[in-house]
């Protein structure tokens, strides 16, 4: 057994926020000062419904450990039905990501509203806590990208 | 002449890999293909055809060619090394050994590819005589004996027992580190002519052996090249890049960046004529139609590549294509159809 | 046969159609291609029997812009591509006759030759109303099979005999199902992630980016393939089995999810022999389990899921939760 | 490559106290691309957006990003300063480094390797940019109001006195909505009628003003400043034109069992009616599901009746397709259905009634013609039990999470009343809490307490027992006293919650605004943008935002107004120009993206394209920039990558990727 301490897992985390909703809702986590780790990086994107499965891989492809997708609560999409149909592509893309036996703890997709700083700040501390648990993705990154 | 019997062939296998690289046939996933010999790989001898040709071992389907690093504003690049060990393929068939000779033609002109050149230099090949001919087979069309393999080693396998013979060199150099497994065999000679016999007699039947390649040459190559029957050929094709991929001599490649975030990987990969981006240049693409593309792949296998290389064909009927095509297509029914033409006119 | 090539002989003759789309006989007994018929005198290699597993409802977005009609022999299984390609606008009505022809399930050469039948120099009772049996005469002797073992694993799960669209039918089609459909996806749902996770790796570093699967797909029936295109940065081609295999397969999956009929052609002409229908069949399932059974092309009207939403849909946690 | 400018914002301590911003500046200048990068304390101050317009134009800067607060913030800020200093305000992409990095982390390391990579991520996709130019389109000077309560007429008053047309579209045969139920209002006890019929003749009376009664919106399309609505005008049966508002009809009218949709059904009407004696218009309805001309084909009374001839039974329902550039919803509320609540026997006694109910009763012009009395016998009622919070504040799924915000005040209201009007009648109010904040609402509360004797318990009541007598046995807690009480009383009032017009659901879809879970419209900003919904051109008056009183209502309808009048001074507007675009040689014409639009943006032509030497037709998406409001839905649903959306570009999403993931 080592004796050192292993040097703490950062694990990459991107997560893809809705501007209406998930993006103010990270704002006001942050007006809050509702701390989280700083291993999430947040994209803004303008719907839940921008994000394709595409840059997802691409995500896990170059590294990332964990990828997270935030947008308005079903029924309060500012485009009124993006998350729907987001909420359908993601289900899918996770199921099938979970087939081929990637860690299904890696991808998440949670509503969080412009109210809702708290908890976009406990998704992502939980959600951080579950990469961390998963450690590093192998499986679906590009080694190519390691050097 | 050496033999060994079947069932040591494993202690073989080790030994040799305990010296040098070994790619063979190996089984993964139901499909056979050359890949690198290790305790828990399936080695399978008994199939005829690799699905992909072993030209990968020379000339692999996507290669490195050198990395740029990036570090903020600062750029390093890092040529890739040439192949410094010594490696061994074992089990090609005369066909694929063919194929290398087509492509050595290709890679070792001037300039010589070096990456290529590195593998070669640095390969020895054990070819294996082909045991049960099969009905896609037309090696014999290409002047190919696939009963008497040129390579560095030719092997025959003939029932229990590998028979082992050192033609080169370097086939030599192998057969000695070998030399606590193999054993002189003087009744060898006899054996190895009864099995090549019966392999002959076997090709002479195949559907295919009797194929005329009268007509293609380079002397005909607007005749070729302006038939209309490449009109209805192509008309069935996928473009996808199978026979291209599975053929042992197709040799195009394209050398595409990996953007690695870090900076840029450049490598070559194989590409495929069949490909709507084939050649395809900052103008757009000199063949606009599958047609075109169609018919280069065949002009180059039977008229330009024999036109600039003294008749060498790029086809040494491996059949691959023939089995391979998902819509059926391939050379021989492209010979057929000019031969149909021919006799018609 | 006969009847169907006189039929379209008939049509040609008096200008319903200007072609036909059928398949030819090959130079060996397993390997018709498809073809284009358009003289008389052409039926003399027309063939239809066991090997004609192609499914030519992809070659109507080429035919659909041909001056006139053309006459297309379409498979039960293959009407539904085609009427999921009407649907998207790439294949027109208009500009084709469709003879649904009969089926009794089409052959594996892949199989047969695995059935250790090698250097085929004939084969009896591939006919479209031939035998239970397959009779080989081989380099090394006569081999016989059955005609149910030398079948297309989509043809064990066939989605049945009814031609979801046509203008007249010739022959009979024999259902031939004999396997649950979604058998294989539950086998490989019931592995641990570990098991799956290498079950795929070994199946898909087997993949040569040949892309036969894709440009058979009649799903995948854009004019370029994202992959080709230089408007993503997926435009690669190297075969590296650490990444992009799986980003190409699951993609190229999830871009026909809710549009593939499950017609099985990108299994059938894998080079590499990778079960490539296992994507589109968990994604089917899927679908069916989450969305309600949903089969394409059966219908002209009912939106895709993918296209479609219900306000009470699953939430993409239950991939976690069951487990 | 972009010549990238970075500029890094200390926000006083804000950021520079977790976020080393030297450390980030040092860090943009390795960049590739990156030729300029400063910090300075107040980028967004004067001074700061100068060091920015200067730098673009001393460094010829391509882009530009700031490392500051949220986009939400200050996007607009920095991008107007570009535009100023001559950049296309487009080329400005900003890194939160405040609220997603130095207000959330403590470590100063850790916060600026974050704020480094936020920073890069910025500059990957700025890198990609390009410019973009916002469209203009029309501004149609017209105003819809939907809805004709005293939200919607307030509205429509405010913006015809302004100078611009407004229609009025309400579903009920006449204006005046819930306010005109209502007998007395809070806390100035003032007679409900005497202050909303003049506002009501008012808003029919307007030159500016149409009225669409008995009147519904069918179908909206378009966007801000250029809606066109199709609004159904249901056959009234009644020529408008020619109706005097004599009334003979109704008194002649054979059908006369019709519960009164305005008495909350505590009256009957007949099958031709006018909603309440003040109604405008003053235009009776027939109301053909229970016209015995229309049932059986035979009666016809009022026709013979009706001296002006207006009676026509022929009618048909009208579609009238108007243009308008803004639209108010002002769809109000109802009260909710109490089936839930059986505890309080609401449909097993005549005497447990709503709040509603008993202002009709209280109402001179009521079932009762004003008096107090139970609807079982006709009784004088000498004990009333007031029951707050019934389905308001509610936890469980039977009711609303939220405070109906009226009713405290309401009841205190109706307690007042009763006890001045009748002295001898007991009344005792069960209730959670008394909220009432509001100008002179407390006193209000108090007076009813203090001076006129109102028995507040603070407890629930569990369970309304009909007796054998014809009272109502009252089970209740109170909580201070913490004791059981049984009471038993001639009439139970509930204070229902409200709840927001169930059709607002419809009419949200139809406007694409977003709507919460409640059925309330939602509002663009909580706090800076409460009277607009977040889709643009629509604007909310009333209680279908939320909950409010009449003042509120009325103070809100006019802040509606003032912003709807606002789109419509413009003569133009511009358009977002982040939209999605069709790549016309990737094109399928599949109709995917079709099918996920929300807006009908892309539509299809057949086009000659020259694909690299092919020249053929094909069958195109094309995206109407006007309509688009870039989404991206359609991105997604295009497997060839055909749709992409400007701003937010699959290459620039998957640059910004590339710089966070590695």
């Amino acid at each position: 057994m080592s004796i050192e301490a292993k040097e703490e897992f950062r694990p990459k985390i991107v997560a893809f926020c809705c501007n209406w909703c998930s993006y103010a809702g990270a704002d006001l986590a942050g007006s809050s000062r509702l701390a989280y780790p700083a291993d999430v990086k947040i994209i803004r994107v303008p719907c839940s419904c921008r994000v394709n499965p595409m840059f997802i891989l691409r995500a896990f492809e170059r590294g990332a450990d964990g990828v997270i997708l935030c947008g308005c609560h079903p029924g309060d999409c500012h485009y009124t039905s993006g998350n729907y149909y987001a909420r359908r592509r993601m289900t899918l893309l996770f199921s099938m990501l979970d087939f081929i036996g990637v860690e299904n703890g890696r991808t998440r997709v949670e509503w969080v509203s412009a109210a809702e700083g708290v908890k976009f700040s406990t998704t992502m501390r939980e959600f951080v806590d579950k990469i961390r648990s998963l450690g590093k993705n192998v499986r679906l990154e590009d080694l190519r990208c390691r050097n | 002449m050496y033999q060994i019997a079947k069932e040591n062939l494993t202690a073989l296998f080790q030994k040799i890999a305990s010296l040098q690289e070994l790619y063979l046939p190996v089984k993964n996933a139901g499909q056979v293909n050359f890949g690198v010999w290790s305790e828990d790989a399936e080695v399978d001898l008994d199939t005829l055809k690799s699905v992909k040709s072993p030209k990968d071992v020379f000339f692999p389907q996507s290669e490195t060619l050198y990395t740029c690093i990036r570090n903020g504003k600062k750029l390093t690049i890092e040529p890739e090394a040439l192949q410094e060990q010594h490696f061994v393929v074992f089990g090609m068939k005369a066909c694929d050994i063919k194929g290398v000779e087509v492509l050595d033609r290709v890679f070792l002109s001037d300039p010589v590819d070096t990456f290529y050149a590195a593998r070669r230099d640095h390969g020895t090949i054990v070819a294996l005589a082909c045991h049960e001919p099969e009905e896609t087979c037309f090696c014999q069309v290409f002047g190919t004996d696939c009963a008497d393999p040129a390579a560095d080693v030719a092997a025959w396998m003939i029932e229990d027992t590998l028979y082992w013979k050192p033609m080169t060199k370097k086939g030599e150099e192998l057969t000695a580190s070998l030399a606590d497994l193999l054993t002189e065999d003087d009744s060898a000679q006899e054996k190895v002519e009864a099995e090549q016999a019966a392999i002959r007699a076997i090709v002479e039947k195949l559907p295919y052996s009797n194929l005329s390649l009268e007509g293609w040459n380079g002397d005909v190559l607007m005749e070729k090249f302006n038939s209309p029957l490449w009109d209805e050929l192509y008309k069935p094709c996928l473009a996808c890049g199978t026979c291209t991929f599975v053929c042992p001599t197709c040799q195009c490649y394209d050398i595409k960046d990996y953007d690695t975030g870090h900076g840029v990987q450049r490598y070559r990969c194989w590409d495929s004529c069949m490909y709507s981006d084939f050649t395809m240049m900052a103008h757009g693409n000199n063949r606009t139609t599958q047609k075109e593309r169609f018919r280069q792949r065949f002009m180059h296998k039977l008229v330009y590549f024999p036109a600039n290389n003294g008749g060498m064909y790029s086809c040494v009927g491996c059949g691959r294509c023939v089995e391979k095509c998902p819509a059926a297509l391939n050379i021989v029914k492209v010979i057929k159809a000019f031969q149909k033409q021919g006799g018609e006119q | 046969m006969q009847e169907l090539i006189n039929r379209a002989k008939e049509l040609l003759a008096d200008g319903t159609v200007a072609r036909v789309l059928g398949w030819k006989a090959g130079d060996l007994p397993f390997n018709p291609e498809p073809a284009y018929f358009e003289k008389e005198e052409d039926f003399a290699d027309f063939v239809y029997d066991g090997f004609c597993g192609a499914n030519l409802s992809k070659y109507m977005i080429e035919a659909s812009k041909l001056e006139g009609k053309t006459l297309v022999c379409l498979k039960p299984c293959d009407t539904y591509s085609f009427r999921q390609l009407m649907k998207e606008h790439r294949v027109n009505r208009e500009k084709a006759y469709i003879i649904g022809v009969g089926c009794r399930g089409k052959l594996d050469v892949n199989k047969i030759r695995d059935l250790g039948i090698k250097g085929i120099e004939s084969v009896q009772g591939a006919e479209i109303e031939g035998s239970d049996t397959l009779t080989f005469q081989t380099l090394y002797g006569e081999k016989t099979c059955s005609y149910a073992d030398a079948m297309l694993e989509r043809c064990h799960v066939c989605k049945g005999k009814e031609h979801m669209i046509y203008d007249e039918l010739i022959g009979e089609s024999r259902e031939t199902k004999d396997a649950d459909r979604f058998a294989e996806v539950e086998k490989i749902e019931a592995m641990s992630p570990e098991e799956r996770f290498a079950y795929f790796q070994k199946e898909l570093s087997k993949c040569i980016r040949c892309n036969a699967c894709r440009n058979v797909c009649p799903a995948c029936s854009c004019r370029k393939c994202v992959f080709d295109s230089n408007k993503f940065d997926s435009a690669q081609k190297a075969n590296v089995n650490s990444f992009e295999e799986k980003m190409f397969h699951i993609i190229r999956a999830f871009h026909v999810a809710g549009r593939c009929t499950d017609c099985g052609e990108c299994s059938r002409v894998c080079p590499q022999g990778i079960p490539l229908h296992l994507f589109n069949r968990k994604f089917i399932k899927d679908i069916d389990e989450l969305y309600g059974e949903y089969q394409a092309g059966a219908d002209d009207e009912e939106r895709g899921p993918l296209t479609s939403y219900t306000v009470d849909d699953a939430e993409p946690g239950i991939v976690a939760e069951r487990g | 490559m972009q010549r990238i400018g970075v500029f890094v914002c200390h926000c006083g301590t804000n950021i520079a106290a977790t976020v080393d911003v030297k450390k980030v500046v040092e860090m943009a200048l390795a960049e590739p691309g990156v030729v300029h990068a400063e910090d300075y304390q107040y980028m967004c101050s004067e001074v700061g957006q100068e060091k920015i317009q200067n730098a673009i134009r001393e460094k010829n800067l391509g882009g530009v990003v700031v490392c500051s607060c949220s986009p939400r913030m200050h996007e607009t800020t920095f991008r107007n300063a570009a535009q100023k200093a001559g950049l296309n305000p487009y080329m400005v992409e900003i890194a939160n480094i405040r609220e997603h990095c130095s207000w959330i982390h403590k470590d100063v390391k850790e916060a600026t390797e974050k704020a480094v990579i936020l920073m890069r991520a910025a500059v990957a996709k700025v890198n990609l940019n390009t410019p973009l130019k916002a469209g203009e389109s029309r501004v149609t000077k017209r105003a819809l109001v939907i809805g004709g309560g005293i939200a919607g007429i307030q509205t429509a008053l405010d913006i015809a006195e302004a100078g611009y047309p407004v229609d009025i579209v309400e579903k009920t045969p006449s204006i005046g909505g819930r306010m005109s139920q209502l007998d007395k209002t809070f806390p100035t006890l003032d007679c409900s009628s005497c202050i909303l019929t003049p506002k009501m003749v008012d808003a029919s009376a307007h030159p500016n003003i149409t009225l669409y009664t008995y009147s519904e919106v069918e179908k909206v399309s378009g966007f801000v400043g250029d809606f066109t609505v199709d609004i159904r005008k249901k056959a009234r049966s009644v020529d408008m034109s020619k109706c005097t508002g004599c009334g003979v009809c109704q008194e002649k009218c054979p059908s006369k069992k019709i519960p009164s949709e305005f008495n909350r059904g505590l009256s009957n009407r007949t099958a031709i009616y006018t909603p309440f004696a003040q109604a405008i218009p003053n235009v009776p309805v027939i109301d053909r599901e229970n016209c015995i001309k229309f049932k059986t084909g035979k009666c016809g009374v009022c026709s013979k009746v009706c001296q002006a001839g207006a009676i026509d039974y022929n009618q048909k329902d009208e579609i009238i397709t108007e243009k308008y550039g803004a639209i108010v919803v002002a769809t109000g509320f109802d009260m909710i259905k109490l089936d839930k609540y059986d505890e309080y026997a609401y449909s097993q006694s005549k005497d447990v009634i709503t709040s509603l109910e008993l202002e009709r009763i209280m109402n001179a012009a009521g079932p009762t013609s004003g008096h107090l009395e139970r609807l079982s016998d006709g009784k004088a009622p000498k004990e009333i039990v007031f029951i707050q919070c019934v389905g308001s504040r509610c936890a469980d799924d039977r009711g609303k999470s939220y405070c109906s915000k009226i009713c405290c005040m309401y009841t205190a209201k109706h307690a007042m009343l009763i006890r001045d009007k009748y002295p001898d009648v007991n009344v005792t109010v069960f209730y959670i809490d008394v909220r009432t904040p509001g100008k002179n609402f407390d006193e209000f509360y108090r007076r009813a307490v203090e001076e006129y004797g109102v028995n507040y318990i603070k407890g629930q009541v569990g369970k309304v027992i009909p007796q054998p007598n014809g009272k109502l046995l009252v089970q209740g807690a109170d909580l201070i006293d913490n004791k059981q009480i049984l009471k038993e009383a001639d009439m139970v009032v509930l204070a229902a919650a409200i709840e927001p017009n169930p059709d607002v659901r419809k009419i949200a879809t139809m406007l694409t605004a977003s709507i919460d879970t409640n059925n309330f419209l939602t509002e663009a900003h909580a706090k800076l943008r409460p009277v607009e919904s977040p889709t643009a051109g629509i604007f909310l008056s009333g209680v279908c935002q939320g909950p409010k009183d009449i003042p509120e209502t009325v103070s809100q309808a006019g802040a509606a107004a003032v912003k709807a009048i606002g789109l419509l001074a413009k003569d133009k507007l511009l358009t977002n120009p982040c939209t999605a675009h069709s790549d016309e040689l990737l094109s399928n014409g599949c109709s995917q993206c079709a099918h996920v639009c929300p807006y009908g943006a892309i539509t299809y032509e057949e086009r000659q394209v020259n694909d690299h030497g092919i020249r053929e037709v094909r069958r195109i998406a094309v995206v109407n920039d006007a309509l688009c409001q870039g989404c991206g839905a359609c991105t997604v649903t295009c497997p060839s990558g055909a749709m992409d959306l400007q701003g937010f570009s699959n290459r620039q999403i998957q640059a910004e990727v590339d710089a966070i993931c590695l």
